[in-house]
């Protein structure tokens, strides 16, 4: 018996360290991207646990909204680099301040 | 006798939708929309005296009541209707705006059917804005109204116009944000009582906390006085007449202004009349102040429409204390002889204020179409080269100094003897106008008007056209009526201003 | 402790290692692969907690299309990783500690709170012949219709979008535009001017011309 | 019976003419203008003298309002008619004096561009001054005081284009203002008090005046009636050029001279004197406003008429002892002498108007000029002009039997026998002024007809100084010879000496001790002095002989030997005395030095205050503080705040996690 503790738990610890790794990697646009995607995925876990342990099935449509949402920031959020790239020949973070005040 | 059709909704959309019209016809069209907004104008005029006609003089209730569904949901009413304190500045309004557009006939060349568009627009507006019953109606017209006026400073204004506007549009919509707490305050309590309400007569009749009357009437205070405008938020006005073109000015002097001194007469005193007795030394204090510093003010300014926005400043200071004498008088006297004086006197001074300045305001657009200089400097001996142009100047110059038998002199009369009985020292710093404001106005005249011709640019001078000539004269017979027979202008006010002071002696508390 | 138990902890433990690796890999490919990776783990956890077509989907959706998308990019991208990796300490504590700061959050609530009621509600055992699939399909297709109607239309935006974003117009090449040959017009490409025989000699201007005096 | 129609004809018929003139005056043409206008103050003149006559054949007083102006708080204001005895006196002397000096302005501005204006204007005026004597409330009074102030305005700087002439009317203005301003405090006092601006219910109600006091400063109270009388009276201060209001009005002498006569002698200068009387039975309550009108009126006469002495110009001389005499009248009032105050303001409106169409037909004569050292032995040349102002002369001075003897006489009879404070002060101010008005007056006429003709000596160099742009006298006439006026000026001189000369005989009897004014002034028993006198007045002649045994004839006659002593015997010796006293000299020649001290003070002062609250209120505090300071603090905010806005993706998404994760452990943990 999986407790609902242990997941929400799991869930927690990688979003953590999904929040570390975006601290880690600030420079770099692909890993963020991918720290969102673990993000994402702890949240869902806890979506999957709830749907589990109160025996509604809403929870993982939710989930599924969420992956869904999730494709198409990637897609949108690679493609972006992609220009980005193109632009600059580079995709340090650091160098992206046009939005300074 | 009310009438069978909706007079103030016409008045309020006739003008709107001839806006309209012009901006549909456009500047290619203007020779025809020219015509088009003073046709609108002058038969908005027109049907606006039927108000007068049909008036009647002897109750203090609304008349010409209209009522329609506006939003249900906070049950706000598109409602309309007019008692004695509003029939007279709907009428100035709607005879102000044709005599605006007749100025401008030639005058205006960039983008002309917008220019008459925005003032239709504005007249429709401030026609709304004295007619509305309902409170939240009010507001949305108050602040619609500075749309029109913002786009007539900030694009047909003078150089520093960005400025200008911004300042104006700040200090107004600063002032009148509070208001629509107050507003929102009360329809709650109302909700409260049981009858959710947005109703102006509603409001009147709500009973209020002192505190909270308080910071109702401070919000109100704040919108209304900004608007008068009150010392010491009075600095956009100089600003905005020096930089709007002639026609703005004019209705900025004449007809906006007075937006101030109704919404006291509207708002704070029958709303918060225990918190305006509380606080009625300041009001009369900043009045006198304006009256007294403003007109020293106004004497050493070289820039013509500035020295007539600070004479504008001064004359509404009488209309700010005529309408605040009551409670003093009740405390002194301990009855309220002489309130309605007060108040009916800053209602006349209010009507002859927007012809008087309105007539300045013309005046100095005539010579700055001409030379294209608003100072004082750039004048003089103008009575050489446009003696008839001079004489209309000086008639009003002097009707503005408050010469008897001028419209000029009613306002303050009444105000000055009702005031003595209220203080004698509130009558000895009102009446320094007389000294004043023949001062900075006489001292205008002077450098102005007479002397020698001083320049080329005055010797070049051409007297008045017949357009000019037909504004000019308008006015100064309005200004001259108005002095010599004052009287059907206070039979309409006085059941309103009756009721007025009973209503405000009443506590509510 | 059951089976599943087990496996979910051992499960658990690869999992949270595999995203240790995400964000700490010096190559962003390694790093991706470790996202592979515990999307993997993920899918197996799911799967334990009888979420059977969202752990399919997972592995479907995020490992075969998203997580090849990124591939691509990484590679296709020039990346100087060392660069990237200057400064890689410089907010790790400050990561470090808003992590454990998390953690504590999400336990104390889990642990301390207590999450009454739920934790101790059964779970429901799923009746025999039970799909997940089929249930998860008529909620979407009944009560989440519209919202899976939108999904679907923010799908198709996101296409779009990538495309928009990604396609390069390059100039200077010499493709055929067949649309504007056909929509060509006459007075397009000639101008019929009209010339007098003779030309007049011009007379000097005025010297003055009236009313330009000011 | 008098009919409201008489009167409204008297009063509107020169409106009339005056819009018409001024309005059409292109159309209708300069005879057209001038027959229009001397029309309607010809009607009114008549109409006033038969209304006048009516009265003393016992018609009863007329008090009816015309229309209602507006009822505000159920206080009426009215305009209307109150034409009793008093009234009607001062219609005909208004008539009459206008009259003439229509005539006389034919003549005088034969050539000036501006004739129809100045014929619309002196018309205006004759319909102020007639709407302000016969008004029956204090609105209608305020109106006239305030119209006839404008068209002075208008007419002092009638020749606009002159710098003096626009400076003199402004500040004509602007010192009536400063009366007019407690006036309307006086009047607001009525209302205060009585509800009403009915001269009748006013003074129905003066009793609940005088009950009342008021604290105007702090624990000092005040009675009511006080204040409200020397606020009233400082309307009539500022309009009747009393000390210290009175500069203004030698300054006046810019206009043309027919209005000088008319306004600045003759009528609008005397409103002062009539309101007073009008009001006499409010002043009659308050000694104190007595005293002080007492007062103030002495020390006009007496160092106004000092001023007189050493001043070159025919005009301003004149306009010195029109003050001087305003300053009597005053007096008159002071010591509840009204009758007697009335009667010097008649007899002085004759010879005054008199002395100045003189002066302006000497003026004429003289290519407009006015200094009085460039004139002399005029008699010759100008007979009529001699004698009649001589006759003025005489009458100012108050030679037995002239009409300026009985009024003057008797007011300094009635001071004499005056007991309110300062009737001591006043009487000596009164009576040493007797001498200085004989000394300026013959001064004037010996400087000016007799001696050594100083004319000739190339006054046509310094021409441009006063001429007054139109130029129009000073040119096209060949000779240099100063020859007589036509018969439009003449006439009306010889109209008026007549009742200079005369008018006194036969009124002294009934206006002075008779009952001729009945209800219309109010004199309480105690302080009665006319009535006092009046036992002792056996007939003018008796009242002639009477005066031959008194100091003040005999004094004006030493007055006249002094001047033609100084002026005539020994020319030179004025110059030295000058010299010897140059002092008092300066102190004289530059007018006690009222004008610098109100041009640094008030004109100077006010201008100065405007600036500073202007620069530092406005502008520096509102605007540059409060205004664009609260601008600047936003902007000074927001340059702070966009330092947060480093740019970096990266630094916003920190932000929301660190504070995401804050709010959360803030929410957990608490």
């Amino acid at each position: 018996m999986i407790t609902l503790e242990s997941v929400l738990m799991l869930g927690g610890l990688l979003f953590a360290l999904s929040v570390a790794g975006i601290f880690i990697n600030r420079k770099n646009v692909i890993l963020l991207l991918m720290c969102i995607e673990l993000m994402l995925l702890a949240v869902n876990f806890n979506f999957v646990a709830f749907a589990r342990h109160l025996g509604d099935l809403d929870g993982q449509v939710f989930v599924f909204f969420i992956m869904t949402v999730a494709a198409a920031e990637s897609a949108i959020g690679l493609a972006i680099l992609v220009v980005l790239f193109r632009e600059r020949r580079n995709i340090d973070v650091e160098q992206l301040d046009t939005m300074k005040g | 006798m009310q009438l069978t059709w909706p007079i103030l909704s016409v008045l309020i959309w006739l003008p709107i939708l001839g806006g309209v019209a012009l901006l549909v016809l456009g500047d290619r069209g203007i020779a025809l929309g020219r015509w088009v907004a003073l046709a609108t104008t002058a038969v908005t005029f027109g049907i606006s005296t039927l108000l007068y006609t049909n008036f009647d003089m002897a109750t203090a209730e609304m008349q010409f009541v209209e009522r329609a569904a506006w939003i249900p949901a906070f049950n706000s009413w598109y409602a309309l209707g007019v008692d004695g304190i509003a029939t007279p500045l709907i009428i100035l309004t709607t005879f102000i705006t044709p005599l605006v557009v007749i100025a401008a006939w030639t005058v205006i060349e960039k983008r002309p059917a917008q220019y008459y568009a925005a003032f239709l627009i504005l007249e429709g507006l401030m026609v709304g804005v004295f007619a509305a019953t309902d409170a939240l109606l009010f507001y949305v017209l108050w602040e619609a109204m500075l749309i029109p006026m913002f786009i007539i400073i900030g694009v047909w204004g003078g150089a520093r116009r960005v400025y200008a506007t911004i300042k104006f549009f700040l200090y107004t919509f600063l002032g009148s944000v509070l208001m629509l707490v107050s507003l929102i305050y009360m329809y709650m309590k109302t909700c409260d009582a049981g009858q959710c309400s947005y109703a102006i007569a509603d409001f009147q009749e709500l009973p209020l906390a002192l505190n909270a009357q308080i910071l109702i009437f401070i919000s109100f205070m704040l919108a209304f006085a900004v608007k008068v405008p009150m010392w010491p938020v009075h600095t956009w006005l100089p600003d905005a007449h020096v930089e709007a073109p002639t026609g703005g000015s004019v209705i900025l002097a004449a007809i906006m202004l007075k937006m101030g001194g109704y919404g006291f007469l509207r708002f704070s005193l029958p709303i918060t009349p225990d918190a305006s007795a509380e606080l009625d030394w300041l009001v009369i204090s900043l009045s006198l102040i304006a009256v007294v510093y403003i007109g020293f003010v106004a004497l050493v300014q070289q820039d013509m429409k500035k020295l007539i926005a600070y004479s504008s400043i001064a004359h509404m200071g009488f209309v700010t204390l005529g309408s605040f004498l009551a409670f003093d008088l009740l405390q002194v006297n301990g009855d309220t002889r002489g309130a309605a004086m007060g108040i009916d006197g800053a209602m006349v001074q209010m009507i002859s204020h927007g012809l008087i300045s309105g007539a300045m305001f013309f005046c100095v657009g005539v010579l700055y179409d001409r030379v294209h200089s608003r100072e004082i400097s750039s004048y003089g001996g103008v009575v050489n080269t446009m003696p008839t142009f001079a004489a209309f100047a000086v008639l009003f110059a002097l009707a503005n100094s408050g010469l008897p038998a001028t419209s000029g002199f009613v306002g303050e009369f009444l105000v000055i003897i009702a005031s003595f009985r209220a203080d004698f020292w509130y009558a000895f710093l009102a009446a320094m106008t007389l000294i004043l404001g023949a001062a900075y106005t006489l001292w205008l005249v002077k450098r102005v008007i007479f002397g020698a011709v001083a320049n080329d640019d005055v010797a070049a001078l051409k007297d008045l056209n017949g357009r000019e000539f037909f504004v000019l004269g308008v006015l100064g017979v309005a200004v001259l009526l108005l002095g010599i027979w004052p009287a059907p202008l206070l039979d309409v006010m006085r059941p309103t201003v009756e009721h007025l002071v009973q209503q405000i002696t009443v506590s509510k508390l | 402790m059951t089976i599943t138990e087990i496996l979910f902890y051992a499960f658990s433990a690869v999992l949270v290692v595999a995203a240790l690796g995400v964000i700490t890999a010096r190559n962003p490919v390694h790093a991706a692969l470790f996202l592979v990776f515990a999307f993997f783990n993920s899918a197996i956890i799911w799967l334990l907690l009888e979420a059977e077509f969202l752990a399919i989907v997972l592995v479907l959706v995020y490992v075969g299309a998203v997580m090849v998308l990124f591939l691509f990019v990484v590679m296709m991208l020039d990346v100087d990783v060392a660069k990237m990796r200057e400064g890689f300490t410089r907010y790790a504590p400050l990561g470090i500690i808003i992590a454990v700061l998390v953690v504590v959050e999400i336990g104390s609530v889990v642990w301390v709170k207590q999450l009454e009621g739920i934790s101790e509600a059964a779970v429901t055992v799923t009746p025999d012949g039970y799909s997940n699939t089929r249930a998860l399909g008529e909620l979407l297709y009944t009560k989440y219709l519209y919202p899976f109607e939108l999904a679907a239309v923010l799908l198709l935006l996101a296409i779009v979008a990538a495309i928009v974003l990604t396609m390069r117009q390059r100039t200077g090449l010499k493709a055929q535009d067949v649309a504007a040959q056909v929509s060509v017009r006459a007075r397009d490409r000639i101008r019929i001017v009209k010339m007098d025989a003779e030309k007049e000699v011009a007379t000097p201007p005025e010297s003055q011309s009236p009313g330009s005096q000011p | 019976m008098i009919s409201q129609s008489t009167l409204l004809t008297i009063v509107l018929a020169p409106l009339l003419a005056a819009i018409v003139a001024g309005l059409a005056g292109r159309v209708i043409g300069r005879i057209g203008a001038h027959s229009v206008t001397i029309a309607g103050v010809a009607l009114s003149c008549g109409l006033s003298i038969w209304v006048l006559k009516m009265l003393i054949d016992g018609a009863p007083v007329f008090n009816e309002s015309v229309y209602t102006w507006l009822v505000s708080d159920n206080v009426r204001m009215e305009v209307g008619f109150l034409v009793d005895k008093l009234s009607a006196l001062m219609m005909v002397v208004v008539t009459f004096v206008s009259l003439c000096v229509h005539v006389y302005t034919i003549g005088y501005m034969h050539d000036d561009p501006g004739y129809q204006r100045f014929f619309s204007y002196i018309s205006l005026f004759t319909f102020s001054m007639l709407m302000l004597v016969m008004s029956n409330n204090f609105l209608q009074l305020f109106f006239g005081w305030e119209a006839v102030g404008v068209v002075s305005y208008l007419l002092i700087g009638f020749w606009y284009t002159r710098p003096s002439a626009i400076f003199a009317n402004m500040k004509a203005f602007l010192v009536n203002r400063v009366g007019d301003f407690g006036f309307i405090l006086g009047i607001a006092g009525i209302v205060y008090y009585t509800g009403s601006l009915d001269y009748a219910t006013v003074f129905g109600m003066r009793d609940a005046i005088a009950a009342n006091t008021m604290e105007i400063v702090p624990n000092l109270e005040w009675q009511a009636i006080t204040v409200v009388c020397i606020c009233l009276f400082i309307g009539a201060m500022g309009k009747s050029a009393q000390v210290p209001l009175h500069v203004w009005l030698p300054d006046s002498m810019e206009g043309p001279t027919p209005i000088s006569a008319l306004i600045h002698a003759a009528t609008m200068v005397t409103a002062g004197i009539f309101m007073v009387a009008r009001m006499s039975p409010l002043f009659e309550l308050s000694e104190t406003a007595l005293s002080t009108v007492l007062i103030i009126g002495a020390t006009t006469a007496f160092f106004m008429g000092l001023l007189g002495l050493v001043n070159n110009d025919i005009k301003r001389v004149v306009a010195y002892s029109t003050l001087s005499q305003l300053g009597y009248m005053t007096v008159a009032l002071g010591v509840s002498a009204y009758a007697g105050a009335i009667f010097h303001l008649m007899t002085h409106a004759f010879f005054k108007a008199l002395l100045f169409l003189a002066a302006g037909s000497v003026i004429i004569a003289m290519h407009h000029e006015q200094d009085m050292r460039k004139m002399g032995g005029l008699k010759k040349y100008l007979p009529i002009t001699y004698w009649t102002s001589l006759i003025g002369s005489l009458a100012l001075i108050g030679f037995p039997g002239t009409s300026g003897f009985f009024s003057k006489d008797a007011l300094i009879e009635a001071v004499h026998a005056s007991h309110i404070p300062g009737a001591t002060y006043a009487y000596w101010c009164v009576f040493l002024g007797v001498f200085i008005t004989a000394f300026y007056s013959f001064r004037l006429v010996f400087m000016t007809f007799h001696g050594e003709e100083r004319f000739g000596h190339a006054h046509h160099d310094d021409h441009a100084h006063d001429s007054h742009g139109h130029d129009s006298h000073g040119h096209g006439h060949g000779d240099h010879k100063p020859h007589e006026s036509p018969w439009v000026v003449t006439v009306p001189l010889i109209l008026l000496a007549i009742p200079s000369l005369f008018i006194g005989w036969f009124t002294i009897g009934p206006v002075l001790f008779g009952d001729y004014f009945g209800e219309a002034i109010f004199v309480s028993e105690s302080r009665d002095v006319l009535g006092h006198i009046g036992e002792e007045f056996h007939g003018p002649a008796g009242f002639v002989v009477h005066a031959m045994k008194a100091a003040p004839v005999y004094l004006a006659l030493l007055g006249v030997l002094a001047a033609w002593y100084l002026y005539i015997k020994r020319p030179d010796l004025p110059g030295k005395i000058a010299e010897k006293f140059s002092a008092v000299y300066k102190l004289l020649a530059n007018k006690f030095y009222f004008d610098e001290i109100y041009q640094a003070v008030f004109a100077k002062g006010s201008r100065n205050l405007g600036t500073a609250l202007w620069r530092v209120g406005d502008v520096a505090i509102i605007d540059g503080t409060a205004v664009n300071g609260s601008a600047r603090v936003v902007g000074w905010m927001s340059g702070v705040m966009r330092h947060l806005q480093s740019g970096y993706l990266y630094h916003y998404a920190f932000a929301m996690i660190i504070g995401l994760s804050a709010l959360l452990a803030w929410y957990v943990l608490r």
